[in-house]
């Protein structure tokens, strides 16, 4: 695929979105997806990477990742500009449980870059065509601070909207920042969304997952109700390669979205 | 190309220590003193700061030979990185010979910031040395 | 030697007893004949796993970096050497160690004893004055120890251990010093003999990395094999990179190597691996007079020069 | 049971017929280390050996394999899949263990989800004629593991060795094939009735093993049980076990090139190293030797048995004998079994 805009997300330059097109026609029809579906990103000379793909499937045409600089690939990619050829191997994995979801209220609370997705769903929620299917739509979104936050532009438009409920929040703000200041986890306890006919969907950093959780479960959400993204080192995708199980569950396959009263049945193995 | 045509150059990395033996190059330059041609040049802080790697790397990639230049004994503009250096480059010499690479694969020299002259003669006895050995074949990483 | 492995337990029984050490590491009994495996008590009421055999192979010093407990290692020589060397790269201090010092009369090599018999498995085997029992289906066969050392055993010229708090065995007679001849006979060959059969030995390599994970001074957090950025050597069976591996975990050793052969007895395919080693060990000797692991006070020769270092191999036109 | 007589006078003039039509490998004795190796000559073959050194895996599943080669020119991307032979391989004197563990691989391999085509290819040609096992090693437990010395899982045929000749047991539709273009006597009613007295044999004298009774349950509710860091304290997190290992199929993949030409290639990769879970952030989900080991068990006892229906060992034994501190698998799976107090 070829590369058709690079976004710097965050002021620390560390997080940029990609928008990539396909080169055939043909495999833009074939590539269906749905939120929370992630894909193999290939630099040639460099290896491959999973991401999850930060756009939505009703929005036609690109797909979007966004990467933070960690490793040999992610390092490549950042170095890539407009026009540069990536490989592309998915989509991958189950993604979020859309149909599922269907008739009740979802809130999300994302953290940091593992919000990608999180917008994705949002955006799938948000969609003319969707909308009237869900419930109540609350995002509860928090970054170390205001210069990280992702999708900027985006998130202001979000705010506009009478239908969605946003929630920013910075762990550290500044003398601009207007909203919230406060970890995620103590956020949503303050905000405290309603646990009835509702699922929460939950991104980002195992630290904040790990907080978060003991939060929902006060909020009375159901353990099959509360959904989980999560991030293992992958490399096939395809369950063959070992590396990612949880158990004897695969993230890259039967994941990387699981219930908390799925992940309860396996070992803990997750936190690191 | 083949060993023995007669158009083959080899490729020669030098590693050159910034203070006195880039330095040694610069000079020969400015003098316009005639020397081989077959040598790029990879600037170092110091010869110590030479990790082997850089010179097993070289040789994996189809490198000819490898030349690492510093200051004098006693000269070295961090005191002793050169002094380091020579007990490195002793014992990784003979190792990368133990098991079986030219001899002359890999060479060692000291070169100061004012020794254009002797710079040159470095470059052409060590150039003329590997043009002998034909190309490295030994630990050169072929494609699969 | 049932009076050392007496020893061993008195020693370490008293240890724990009276609070000094949390841990004890030596060996037990194996799973299989000819094999003893290490062990770590920490309980009095298990010190009598504890025993020392012709099969205590492994060097225990890999189990001491980094420990935070107070711990008694049962050290031959060469673990004791490799200890050493620990302590002076700041892994382990010497104040919370307790060695139990075993003068070494050299390990059997395993391999060598099934290899002579020729694919009979030995199912029982009992040691007694340097000779060993061997038994299996239908044969008993009796062999000298002597006869089946370790190659580094034969070698080894301090089977005492260099430093000791506690001594569980006589003095052994030690060979006044290792001449190196099988590196000179090596050096002797040509250059393209050289390479021909390194590159032999290297074609078996799996790189399973037990040369590395079994070499008591291979502690890097993370080990030039596994960088990444960047990437100095690749990881697949491509004959130059295994090459390059080898070459440079030894040079990695090159003047920290006490040559107790643990790299060479872990690994499975039967690498020459002590070839390089103890290439570097002889030059480590013969140019800067350095022999690793036997003093505390010595600096690493690669920690330190002499202006009139031997330069002879540099170019001087 | 179908089965003809092979003569042993006869076996070299059969592997050199066998030659003609299949890239042939068998049991090979070199510098002291029996392996499986291609053959040019039917006197090159070592059947005297229990088992060899390492599995004869990497037939179909490679220690290296390009998946594809790449070069890109002015933003001109080409993608170049290797061309793969096209004859057949035979696998000769393939202990059933080993045989056995083709059918482990393909579990993996052969995916409801997924399919590995390099994998399957190789697979899909290759036909084994395995040896049974007269005499078992003291650390063979196969048949702890649903296999045994003669078990025909995986194997085209079976050679049953009854002093001057083999029964060769028909196993497959490959098998008979194979059998059916060379003319080999049936097997009389007196010649299978000394098969099965070596067989019966055989089996007896494997070992006791691994106590497999509710050893999955005790491996699942043990997960974190502080034994786990006893048992596997002297693990060095080599990867012998997991790279001698017939069944373990862990892999890595990494780009080999120069700038942006070279190739994809799949390496085999073990749990034990530390590598193998860290993520570029840092985190690492099985940082010590403790979660790696803890890990291996419970793919192999629990987590195969979940997702495949069946335990992802075969039995035999390379693992306990090659291991450099003899960290024993049967005794590390029997604590767990005799745990007290987990349910």
């Amino acid at each position: 695929m070829r590369i058709e805009k690079v976004v710097v997300e965050t002021e620390d330059n560390n997080v940029k979105t990609f928008s990539l097109c396909f080169l055939n026609k043909e495999d833009e029809g074939s590539f269906t997806y749905t939120p929370g579906q992630f894909a193999e990103v290939s630099v040639l000379g460099k290896g491959e990477a999973p991401f999850g793909m930060a756009s939505s499937p009703t929005q036609s045409g690109c797909l979007e990742f966004t990467v933070s600089k960690a490793g040999v690939v992610t390092t490549a990619l950042h170095n890539m500009e407009a026009g540069g050829i990536v490989g592309v191997r998915g989509p991958l994995g189950n993604g979020y449980p859309v149909e599922a979801l269907k008739g009740s209220n979802v809130v999300m609370i994302g953290g940091g870059f593992g919000f990608s997705t999180l917008r994705a769903l949002t955006n799938f929620l948000l969609d003319d065509a969707n909308r009237g299917s869900f419930g109540d739509v609350t995002v509860i979104y928090g970054a170390r601070s205001p210069g990280l936050l992702l999708y900027k532009d985006e998130l202001k438009q979000w705010q506009e909207r009478t239908d969605l409920h946003l929630y920013l929040t910075v762990d550290v703000g500044d003398q601009e920042w207007p909203g919230r200041v406060g970890v995620v986890p103590k956020v949503t306890k303050d905000i405290a969304p309603g646990s009835e006919n509702t699922y929460v969907v939950i991104c980002g950093p195992p630290v904040m997952i790990k907080f978060t959780l003991p939060v929902i479960k006060e909020l009375g959400f159901a353990p099959d109700r509360t959904l989980l993204s999560l991030e293992m080192r992958m490399k096939c995708g395809l369950g063959m390669c070992g590396r990612c199980n949880i158990g004897a569950r695969y993230v890259c396959l039967d994941g990387p979205v699981f219930s908390l009263a799925e992940l309860n049945q396996l070992p803990q193995e997750f936190w690191g | 190309m083949m060993v023995g045509s007669k158009d083959w150059k080899p490729k020669i990395l030098a590693f050159l220590c910034n203070w006195c033996s880039y330095a040694g190059a610069d000079l020969a330059g400015t003098s316009r003193i005639q020397y081989p041609a077959n040598v790029r040049v990879i600037r170092v802080p110091c010869s110590g700061r030479l990790n082997p790697f850089f010179i097993i790397a070289a040789l994996q990639h189809g490198i000819d030979g490898v030349l690492v230049c510093g200051c004098h004994p006693g000269e070295c503009h961090y005191l002793s990185g050169n002094y380091n250096a020579r007990r490195k480059f002793a014992l990784l010499k003979g190792l990368l010979e133990y098991i079986g690479l030219e001899e002359d694969r890999v060479q060692f020299s000291w070169v100061s910031a004012a020794e254009g002259v002797r710079f040159a003669k470095v470059i052409a006895v060590a150039t003329e040395k590997i043009k002998a050995l034909g190309p490295a074949e030994r630990l050169v990483k072929k494609p699969a | 030697m049932p009076e050392v492995s007496d020893k061993i337990r008195e020693a370490a029984r008293s240890l724990l007893r009276q609070h000094k050490v949390d841990l004890v590491v030596g060996f037990e009994r194996g799973s299989i004949p000819l094999r003893s495996t290490p062990c770590f008590v920490r309980r009095e009421e298990d010190v009598d796993r504890l025993i020392w055999d012709s099969f205590c192979e492994n060097n225990l010093a890999k189990y001491l970096v980094k420990r935070a407990e107070r711990v008694a290692i049962v050290g031959k020589g060469c673990d004791v050497r490799a200890v050493v060397e620990l302590i002076k790269e700041n892994q382990i201090s010497r104040e919370q160690l307790f060695i139990i010092g075993v003068p070494c009369q050299g390990m059997v090599d395993r391999r060598r004893v099934e290899a002579k018999l020729d694919g009979r498995e030995i199912l029982e085997v009992s040691e007694t004055d340097g000779e060993l029992e061997l038994k299996g289906d239908g044969f008993s066969e009796i062999v000298s120890r002597e006869e089946f050392l370790y190659p580094c055993c034969k070698t080894c010229t301090h089977r005492n251990p260099v430093i000791s708090d506690v001594l569980v065995a006589d003095a052994a007679a030690e060979l006044d010093s290792d001449s190196h001849l099988d590196v000179a006979e090596f050096e002797a060959r040509s250059a393209g003999e050289r390479w021909e059969y390194l590159s032999r030995e290297f074609s078996k390599c799996i790189r399973c990395y037990a040369c590395r994970n079994a070499c008591p001074l291979c502690y890097c957090q993370e080990c030039f094999v596994d960088n990444s950025r960047p990437q100095w050597v690749g990881k697949s069976t491509d004959a130059s990179d295994v090459a390059v591996f080898h070459i440079m975990r030894a040079f990695h050793l090159a003047g920290r190597c006490v040559d107790c052969g643990a790299c060479e007895r872990a690994c499975p395919m039967g690498v020459d691996i002590r070839k390089l080693n103890r290439k570097l060990v002889k030059d480590v000797k013969a140019r800067f007079d350095y022999e690793t692991g036997l003093s505390l006070d010595q600096v690493a020769p690669l920690s330190t020069f002499r202006p009139d270092d031997p330069e002879e191999f540099m170019l001087d036109p | 049971m179908r089965a003809k007589i092979i003569r042993k006078e006869d076996i070299a003039g059969l592997l050199e017929s066998l030659m003609e039509e299949y890239e042939v490998f068998a049991p090979v004795k070199r510098d002291g280390l029996v392996l499986f190796e291609r053959i040019s000559s039917a006197s090159e073959v070592f059947l005297d050996y229990q088992n060899s050194l390492m599995p004869p895996k990497q037939l179909t599943f490679p220690q290296t394999e390009t998946l594809f080669g790449y070069s890109s020119a002015k933003g001109e991307v080409k993608i170049e899949v290797p061309h793969r032979e096209e004859k057949p391989q035979l696998i000769f004197g393939i202990r059933p263990c080993d045989a056995s563990s083709f059918v482990v691989l393909d579990r993996v391999f052969d995916g409801e989800d997924y399919k590995d085509t390099y994998y399957l290819e190789r697979r899909e040609k290759t036909i084994t004629v395995s040896m049974g096992c007269v005499k078992p090693r003291s650390t063979c437990f196969c048949s702890s593991v649903a296999g045994g010395p003669f078990s025909t899982e995986g194997s085209d045929l079976l050679l049953i060795d009854i002093g001057d000749k083999y029964i060769a047991q028909i196993v497959s539709d490959k098998g008979a094939q194979l059998l059916e273009k060379r003319r080999f006597r049936d097997a009389t009613e007196d010649e299978l009735a000394s098969a099965a007295t070596v067989v019966k044999a055989a089996e007896a004298s494997v070992g006791p093993g691994v106590e497999m009774d509710g050893l999955k349950d005790k491996l699942d509710s043990s997960f974190d049980d502080p034994i786990w860091h006893q048992l596997t304290e002297k693990c060095l997190s080599c990867g012998i076990c997991t790279f001698l290992c017939p069944t373990c199929h862990c892999f890595d993949i990494v780009d080999e090139a120069v700038d942006s030409n070279g190739e994809r290639i799949r390496i085999w990769d073990s749990c034990q190293f530390p590598l193998f879970t860290l993520q570029a952030s840092g985190l690492n989900p099985r940082p010590t030797v403790k979660e790696r080991f803890r890990q291996r068990m419970m793919h192999k006892f629990s987590y195969f048995l979940d997702k495949y229906s069946r335990v992802g060992c075969v039995g035999c034994g390379r693992c306990i004998t090659e291991c450099p501190v003899n960290l024993d698998l049967r005794q590390v799976l029997n604590s767990v079994s005799r745990l007290e107090g987990v349910k």
